[in-house]
């Protein structure tokens, strides 16, 4: 049993908090939450000059780190409320290419995502929102050596700024819904694709994707066609985990700042800190942060021993996103009227921390796996 | 006991509800606006102040006013029943700041004149207040406040910072309370509330954007502004007072339950179109339903002490609790229903009620600091409610 | 709209305290709680010559009051934890007579309810301890002018010490469970009723009561025959509501005692009850309190002016049971280890709430009732 | 990061787990007794006697101990691993309040002489412990104790009272804190720690029933009780030194999660069998599933600590409140699952698993206050843990 981060874990996260501490003041992150696209591409590039973009990929396709080194990046992601397509790209983008892809696909996608070129993002839910195999709706119907897509994908993350989607289809209809479902690589700039940006509270950038008689040569499907929802599985998991991981830098900030407030802010001639009533609160948000780490670092670190992670990891889901729930609860509560203004930055961490928790399944999506 | 409304009581609700079907804004009641989320609408000062005349036209601002100040000596349950059918009706007017904070203020405390000089303009819903209280660092502990109003012949000059004024961009007048005595033991004693004309020079109102995105809030600085003494509410250093008496009025002027009782509902007939309600949703939902039927009883309760002219204790605190939670409740109930749906800004065509359920959502936020954070409300109804000793 | 009590109902409040004050003190309680059948005839005659026995009993039938006279005594039964088959006598009994007997039957039946002379229950749930129609499986088959009973009971309340059950058993078979359910009126000396005490945490008096071949005439039918159920939604709404104002009086005293001992015990120099955690809990226990009250009242004044109350008493036994919960673990706190022995009379009051809680439909099937 | 156990530490949990089911008392596997509820058990302390000296024979009562004073030198994950499985099979014989208090402060504040004298009769499970902390009115605020130990010649006598005192009724020793210095200020630094024989004359134990009618706890009398001078720990008025640094022991012995878990497999398990979980029971299921799951994370996380020899700040008190609240929440969902058979008593023929709901039940009240309240721990998190500030 080892709760600690080893050297390279220390090195990673120290690299990217003073990154993003440098980089990613308030200033930027408020444009980044109005911005268009959400990112820079000097931001971008300076991301792949740390090796960050290639995170979690292997090292024969220019990758570095392990599921560890990305769980403690995408802490301090959180931490600094960094909005961008990494998690997109990085997590989504790679991981399917890593889960699903041939050999050739890898070699052709993978490195370029290394080294910061594409941005890459998975197109899965549609209109219920849900991440089951029966709300895939998509078709893809077979015409040659291509495959012809018709319908629409909704939330898809980063498609503003995304070269590629991985997009999840149905090519065939059959008793268990998740069969007869195939996952494709598909270039945006594809005739026929619409992308329509989506509005969000958070700042997440999102959009819905309308396919109209999509042509895709047959080469692009990643795995096996029909057979792609083990992979689909496998991806919303190390998704969920990944956002708890989010979450958690998120939760610390949170706590951090209104801890710094309670300390400054004198009611009656005492810090509010004082108060028993502010105490208690603060006693249990740090509870709720601690074993929303630790819930997190166990479904990460199954998964990255390639163990069974899925009852870890719908632990670490729910629990999160309670927890945080929580967290954010009091840290607005520890602020009074401050904290509840568009200029203080408490509320894009409140935002965030709200589309995680629904993000590749929501409290309740994953107690039901719990149930059994 | 008695827990029905007179058939006269009926009559008005009847009344108020055919009128407002009638008469207000229709896109509001297709939008199902939410009372503390009218900002977010277009226009929305201008429809607000014109439905608010509508309101006076009718004597409705001033239903429980004496009649010798041109009210109609009603029961508060009439105010009460008014306000649920503006909430029912996703309908603005009711200026709770001018009704229900200056107007007892006045009424209660103020000289013969100021009545006679102020009430008319709150009764007709033309003259629009807001009320000068919080300073930047004196929130919960306003009695430390330092917007200084010093004599100076006939007149006071005050100096200072409010925060957190609540439409402050589009009030006539503002009610201010200042310090008049630096040295008074304890700090409260040197207190004094004003009624400050908002076009008088040296005022300058700043906005103050909430997380919502919305303008209800701002900053006023004032700069060497001269108030005629005649404005002063119950004698100078005597605002602690005045502030006391009024809290409670303040705390019960918003009926909670019933904006959350209306957005639940919004909620669940939207849902149950869509069929997406599963089961936890639905248990949820009923005990949603029981904690709106409580605070409304609750509110019932005070609204029935205050009939009886019986002095509140606790129970306005509780009753504000009680309402503000349950609309804190039921907005998150919108989050979990929606789910990405709900994450959707008001300006996203998709987005569920034309964006009531983010927009609502991110308001509530605010409920548990207005009128008094709830740290405060809970230690009024331990330390006046249930007589336990303070730790100072 | 009245929140206040009238003369006679404060006449009755202040009758049913004093009386239980001086009657019911602490050591009879705990001695009641041990007690085989959990009442002294001495204290029976006491209620009956109050007139208490005969309370929400029409005047035609010696009783006196109504509903909300037997509310506001009940709320005083509850602050003083009174154990005794009052509850099973006069809201189960004489309300399952006042509600499906006939003429004849009340003039039997009613006036020595009223008089103190016989002490009814009902027998109502089976084992699966649910108040659903479809719980009912006791038969009661026609064998010329009787029925011949066969089946049991469980969770009866004060069987020990009853004269006469109101037993709710299937008649006839059909495809809506609740056609086919009757009510008869049945001497417990009866031939073939066993009855045996269950032992509860509570001091709630409890049997289990079996029925082998029990006769009972035709004319101990109360209403019609295989038209029972509605009477008994009637008969359970009005139990569900008087538990309420039970755990309203139980939750009363948990707080009066809890303030008391906030007040007095010192810890760190000062009163505990100086605390902010420990106000914040005792001013949510107001809430609570408060809240139980009136949703108690407006549900007992919809049954006591003949309105519908399905919907408002489903509200006042829901919220009062979950807020009643919160209130009694509230106590505990409040009182550390002290309310943890068995000395201390908090608990009786907390195992008694408990029971309230599950008698007459927990919350789940309250809330259930709410799902419209 | 590495969230599994060695290979080493498999191996012993198989070999405790195989060794538990042939040793542990039969009857109480079938009765699946809880820890906490064991005192409900008919000559358990016999049982329990007997069990801690298989277990002292074995070794696994000093598993961690320095090898010099008879320990194994092993990682404290084997104290937890024995105690998970303990859990897990219902069985007595780990008297805490001996291995986990006495023994280490012991080991840490102890002359060489008092450890070779007790540490051995603990390590071998014959010689039962008990503490003497808590006095009537002096709980949370134990350094206002009040029993007083006076120098007497080669003697300190003891006269005062104690309360709460856990299984005093059989202890064989008591660890006791008293005040040696009245004058002192502040008044912690006048206490002293003692180990006392309880055969010592003077010393009277009465019995306290809980509200589960069981008999843990009792109130000590010290009446002119001569205690030896050797038997001081660390020093007189060094009490409250030992007693700080022995409380994280204390919040991290007993696994609430490990209780809480097994409890509820038990009552998942039965309620199974008889198919009476409805939807709202299966969720809150799920949801005990991850809170069981949090709380041993952050128990080895503890552990993993102490492991390491880093130094403990809140991370006791927070393992401890999520420890014990999840045995009340799922001691609470047992009630909510059997409802009416779950209040039936344990001496009732009905009654589910043996009654253990109900007496789980009752027992988990006194979870918030053990080992200190809820509120001192959350005290002890914000203010030693996050460097919030005193309001005294």
């Amino acid at each position: 049993m080892d709760f600690g981060l080893n050297e390279q874990q220390e090195m990673m996260q120290t690299m990217a908090r003073d990154f993003l501490a440098g980089e990613y003041t308030d200033k930027v992150l408020k444009a980044m939450v109005k911005d268009e696209k959400g990112y820079t591409p000097e931001l971008w590039k300076k991301l792949a000059s740390m090796n960050l973009t290639g995170l979690a990929i292997p090292e024969a396709y220019g990758g570095v780190g392990d599921f560890l080194d990305l769980t403690v990046v995408l802490e301090e992601m959180g931490r600094a409320c960094f909005i961008s397509p990494f998690f997109a790209t990085v997590v989504l983008g790679a991981t399917s290419i890593v889960e699903a892809g041939s050999e050739a696909q890898k070699k052709e996608y993978l490195p370029r995502i290394a080294e910061g070129k594409i941005i890459v993002t998975l197109a899965l839910t549609e209109q219920s929102g849900k991440y089951t195999a029966d709300s895939i709706k998509m078709k893809a119907a077979r015409q040659g050596s291509d495959y012809i897509i018709n319908g629409a994908k909704l939330f898809v993350p980063d498609a503003q700024s995304a070269d590629y989607l991985i997009c999840v289809a149905r090519t065939s209809e059959s008793k268990n819904s998740q069969d007869g479902i195939t996952l494709f690589i598909v270039d945006i700039k594809t005739a026929g694709i619409t992308v329509k940006p989506l509005n969000t509270i958070s700042g997440d950038k999102q959009a819905e994707i309308t396919f109209a008689n999509v042509k895709i040569a047959a080469s692009n499907v990643l795995g096996v066609v029909d057979k792609g929802w083990p992979h689909v599985e496998k991806i919303i998991q190390k998704a969920a985990v990944a956002r708890c991981a989010e979450m958690v830098g998120l939760a610390q900030k949170a706590l951090d700042i209104s801890l710094e407030y309670a300390k400054e802010r004198i009611a009656f001639g005492h810090p509010i800190g004082a108060f028993q009533s502010i105490q208690h609160r603060c006693a249990d948000m740090l509870i709720d942060l601690d074993s929303s780490r630790f819930a997190t670092y166990q479904a990460a670190w199954r998964i990255n021993e390639n163990l069974p992670a899925a009852r870890e990891a719908a632990i670490a889901k729910a629990w999160v996103g309670q927890a945080c729930r929580r967290i954010m609860a009091s840290a607005h509560q520890v602020h009074g009227a401050i904290g509840f203004t568009e200029d203080h930055i408490l509320h894009y961490y409140t935002k965030k921390a709200r589309a995680n928790e629904f993000s590749f399944g929501d409290v309740n999506y994953n107690l039901e796996k719990l149930v059994v | 006991m008695d827990f029905k409304f007179t058939p006269e009581e009926e009559a008005f609700r009847k009344e108020v509800s055919d009128f407002l079907d009638k008469e207000g804004p229709q896109e509001w009641q297709k939008r199902k606006v939410s009372f503390f989320d009218m900002s977010g609408q277009e226009n929305w000062i201008a429809i607000h102040r014109d439905m608010a005349q509508k309101l006076g036209a009718r004597g409705w601002l001033s239903l429980h006013w004496p009649r010798e100040y041109g009210g109609q000596g009603l029961s508060p349950f009439y105010r009460l029943i008014l306000r649920e059918e503006l909430a029912k009706h996703h309908c603005p007017g009711y200026h709770s700041l001018s009704v229900d904070f200056v107007a007892p203020a006045i009424l209660l405390k103020g000289s013969d004149a100021l009545k006679k000089r102020y009430l008319p303009g709150i009764a007709s819903g033309k003259v629009m207040w807001c009320e000068g209280l919080s300073e930047p660092g004196h929130g919960s502990d306003l009695a430390s406040l330092e917007t200084f109003a010093g004599e100076e012949d006939d007149c006071f000059v005050a100096n200072g910072q409010k925060i957190w004024t609540t439409y402050a961009h589009f009030a006539d007048w503002i009610f201010l309370l200042a310090r008049t005595d630096r040295q008074a033991q304890p700090n409260y004693r040197g207190l004094t509330f004003f009624l400050v004309d908002m076009r008088t020079p040296g005022i300058t109102v700043n906005p103050i954007i909430n997380m919502a995105g919305h303008h209800d809030f701002n900053e006023v600085f004032f700069d060497d502004v001269r108030i005629p003494k005649e404005n002063i509410v119950d004698g100078v250093n005597r605002g602690w007072y005045v502030a006391m008496a009024l809290l409670d009025y303040e705390r019960t002027s918003d009926l909670g339950y019933a904006i959350a009782g209306t957005l639940l509902n919004d909620i669940v007939e939207y849902a149950r179109e869509l069929d997406i309600l599963d089961a936890e949703n639905k248990r949820r939902m009923a005990e949603l339903v029981a904690e709106c039927e409580v605070a409304r009883l609750t509110h019932y309760h005070v609204t029935w002490m205050q009939s009886q002219g019986k002095v509140l204790n606790y129970e306005a605190a509780m009753c504000k609790l009680l309402g503000f939670e349950s609309i804190q409740h039921v907005a998150e109930f919108g989050m979990q229903v929606f789910k990405h749906y709900g994450l959707l800004s008001d300006t996203s065509s998709l987005a569920p009620l034309y964006g009531r359920i983010s927009s609502c959502y991110l308001r509530s936020f605010g409920h548990s600091m207005e009128a008094g954070t709830s740290e405060i409300d809970r230690d009024v109804i331990a330390q006046r409610g249930l007589g336990l000793p303070r730790l100072r």
